[in-house]
Parts: structure tokens; C-alpha cells; sequence
């Protein structure tokens, strides 16, 4: 069972980590990302994250699928934040159950490093000299 | 035949628009519009990557479009 | 900095989560333990947990360390209860900030996977047809 | 001397008791503990291993006990 949202609201750890809680898991690992004030020295203002929603709504579907196929998961709850977020914001959580900690830790590891790689949401990050998408040039 | 395009991230600036429309002629793949594109934009090649999405998921070069087609172009990715 | 608690009432994924939110943060990872149902196929009634205290938490205390200096974390919080516990309920938590995900992950795996082998702390578990303290023979 | 000595999970079941106290001669070690309470607790070979823990930390076989130390008997752990 999966749950995948994309919000232009707050994102609520405790919401992923019920979604996930289950009879038959004995683990749940969580992922939440924070916006950091500094990046590679330079102070943040504020992030700007867009995405191709109906598509970032199936790939984050396709690796929960492959997650819980994989690592024998039993429920993946990833919601990712769109919009602007101020340092200290979340811009995505992601929450795993199974049976046992080490399938719960590999298959949240692995959702949030694929996710990172082929989810088509883009970040901005505004500082106070200009504004750079993040990873666009090599 | 007339495709229909979005662009997201660092491409819509690029390209300056949400929507494109390129001309293309009947049966081309993924790999003819990334020609076209690459002539249009030359700025395309200081990307670290492109890709295009038809329909919503990542498409081959060898894939054929059609004119019904939700054809996207993805620059590289920074989620999480 | 660290946060190393027992307790005999309801854990709080929300308080360790918060508790290592940090501006240099970039990532949280918590793990969650749960009581499950079943062990071995045998339907678990309740979990006795007993700690030798004053070790338990110096013990807590020196895995956090640990990970928070080889791993580079910022913050952790490590809480486990004692008492009995039912089905559904958290027996340990544990919540890592790190500036990226990467440390994050590791630390959290490196603090459950050590307490699991150091720390002292003693799990029964109580079936309708008698008890167990785990681990205890080969 | 008289060593005072706590016991926790299956080793509070062997024991029979929270609190033990052993006589061993001054100056004696953890091995030397050890031993003497493998004689009076057979069972205590069937356990997948018994630490000694001294003044709330994991201690050597050749750590030496005295009388004010807190002594605790650490059968395999089970906690998370």
C-alpha cells in the first residue's frame, strides 16, 4: 500500500508515520528533508520548487512499487512540498514499514536516492544575489 | 504535424514560455525533436541533461510522437 | 548534542523528530520500532522490557556519541521504554539530524543497530502458552 | 571480600533473586567471578554468553573488584 501527495502546505511527518504503521510491521524508518540556511556557504533566502505534478505523482508511485517489491516493505507514505519554502521548511518526507529495521531502512534509502535522480520536480534556490536551479548545469 | 510541449525548471526559462509548439513532420521520434530543439535552443547544450517525457514518463529516442501527444521537456532533476 | 531518555510511558516519534531539527540540517532520519502481533508465528500477548537504568542510558549515551562523531551528526535523541508494552506500541526510537542524508542514514542505522547488541536492556516476551526472555540461549 | 551483585532478565530467573552477594577472596578479578558463579549457577553455560558489568560499564576478565564496586551480571541483551 502506498500514499503519494504532492502539497503546497506544510508536510506532516506524524501523517506519513501513521500511514505506515501496521499490525504486521515491526520497523518504520523515516526520511524528512529540511531546508538548510547555508548551501556550499552562501546563505538560502528561500527555495522554489516546481514540479510536473502528474508525472512526479506516478514516478514517486513507480519507486514506492519497486520499493515494496524489492525490500518486501508493507506501506510507503513520500509527500513532496511544492511552492516556496523558508529555511527550516520540509520539502519531502519519506516514510517506510516492514517486518524488520534493515528492509526498512534500505527501501526508504532507496526511495528518497531514486527519487532524487528521475522525479521531475525542480528546485530554485533564491539568495540574496540572484537565483540558481539547482543541478541544472554540470 | 503540430506537437504540443511543456517545459519546467531551467528549459522554460530557456525557451521562455510555458508551452511550445514545434513543427515537426509525420512520424517523428523523440530523437528528430531533440534535433529540432537543440537548433532552436543552443543553449540546451549546457545542460547536464535533457530528457523528454511523452505522456507523462520518460520516452526513448526511437519513440514516435503524434500530434495527441503530452510531450515535456525534463532538465535535470533536483527534488528532496 | 543528545537527548538519551527512558521511559515507562508512551514514547513520542514528534518529540525526538523536533528535538534534532537543527538551521545546519539538511536531513532527519528516525527509526521506529513497533511491538508486532506475531513472532515466529506466534501471537505475542504483551513485551516485558526491564533495563539495568544507570547503564542503559551511559550506554545510549556513548553509541550517540559515537555516531555523532563519526558520522559527522548533528543531533541525536535516543528513547526507549521499559515496562509492558502491547501490540502496536514503540519500544525505541531514534531520530539523527546531519547535514545530508547520506551521515543521517548511517548514523541512525549504527545507533539501533548497537543498542541492539550493547545496551542493556531485556525483552520478554509473553505468549497465552508462557514467556521467553529473547536472545537469551543460542 | 563480599561482592554485591545485580541480576537482570534470564539471570534474575536463575538467580532466584535481584541481588546477590558472593564471597571472594581480596583482590579478585571478573574471571575469578566468573568462575564462581559458574559453580554455583550451572545453567549459566547454556546462556549465549554472560557479561560482567563493573560500576555500570562492561568490564575486563582481568578487571579487579573491591567491595564498594557495583557489580551487575549482563546476560545476552534484547532491547529495540
Amino acid at each position: 500500500m502506498m500514499d503519494i501527495q504532492l502539497h503546497r502546505e506544510t508536510l506532516s511527518p506524524e501523517y506519513c508515520r501513521q500511514y505506515v504503521a501496521d499490525p504486521q510491521a515491526g520497523a518504520i524508518v523515516e526520511f524528512v528533508g529540511l531546508v538548510r540556511q547555508q548551501t556550499k556557504g552562501k546563505t538560502v533566502l528561500r527555495l522554489e520548487f516546481e514540479a510536473y505534478e502528474k508525472m512526479a505523482l506516478s514516478e514517486m508511485s513507480r519507486i514506492a512499487g519497486q520499493a515494496i517489491e524489492r525490500y518486501n516493505a508493507i506501506k510507503i507514505s513520500i509527500h513532496h512540498r511544492i511552492g516556496v519554502l523558508q529555511t527550516g521548511e520540509i520539502p519531502v518526507i519519506v516514510a517506510v514499514s516492514a517486518a524488520h529495521r534493515e528492509a526498512a531502512f534500505a527501501a526508504c534509502q532507496y526511495c528518497i536516492d531514486t527519487l532524487k535522480v528521475t522525479v521531475p520536480i525542480w528546485k530554485k534556490e533564491v539568495f540574496e544575489d540572484g537565483a540558481v536551479w539547482v543541478s541544472a548545469h554540470p | 504535424m503540430t506537437i504540443k510541449i511543456l517545459t519546467f525548471g531551467i528549459m522554460r526559462d530557456i525557451a521562455g514560455a510555458e508551452r511550445l509548439e514545434m513543427e515537426l513532420p509525420n512520424g517523428a521520434n523523440v530523437a528528430e525533436l531533440e534535433a529540432a530543439l537543440a537548433l532552436q535552443f543552443p543553449s540546451i547544450r549546457r545542460l547536464g541533461a535533457l530528457f523528454i517525457a511523452v505522456n507523462a514518463a520518460y520516452a526513448n529516442p526511437d519513440t514516435v510522437l503524434s500530434e495527441h501527444d503530452e510531450v515535456a521537456l525534463i532538465p535535470p532533476v533536483s527534488g528532496g
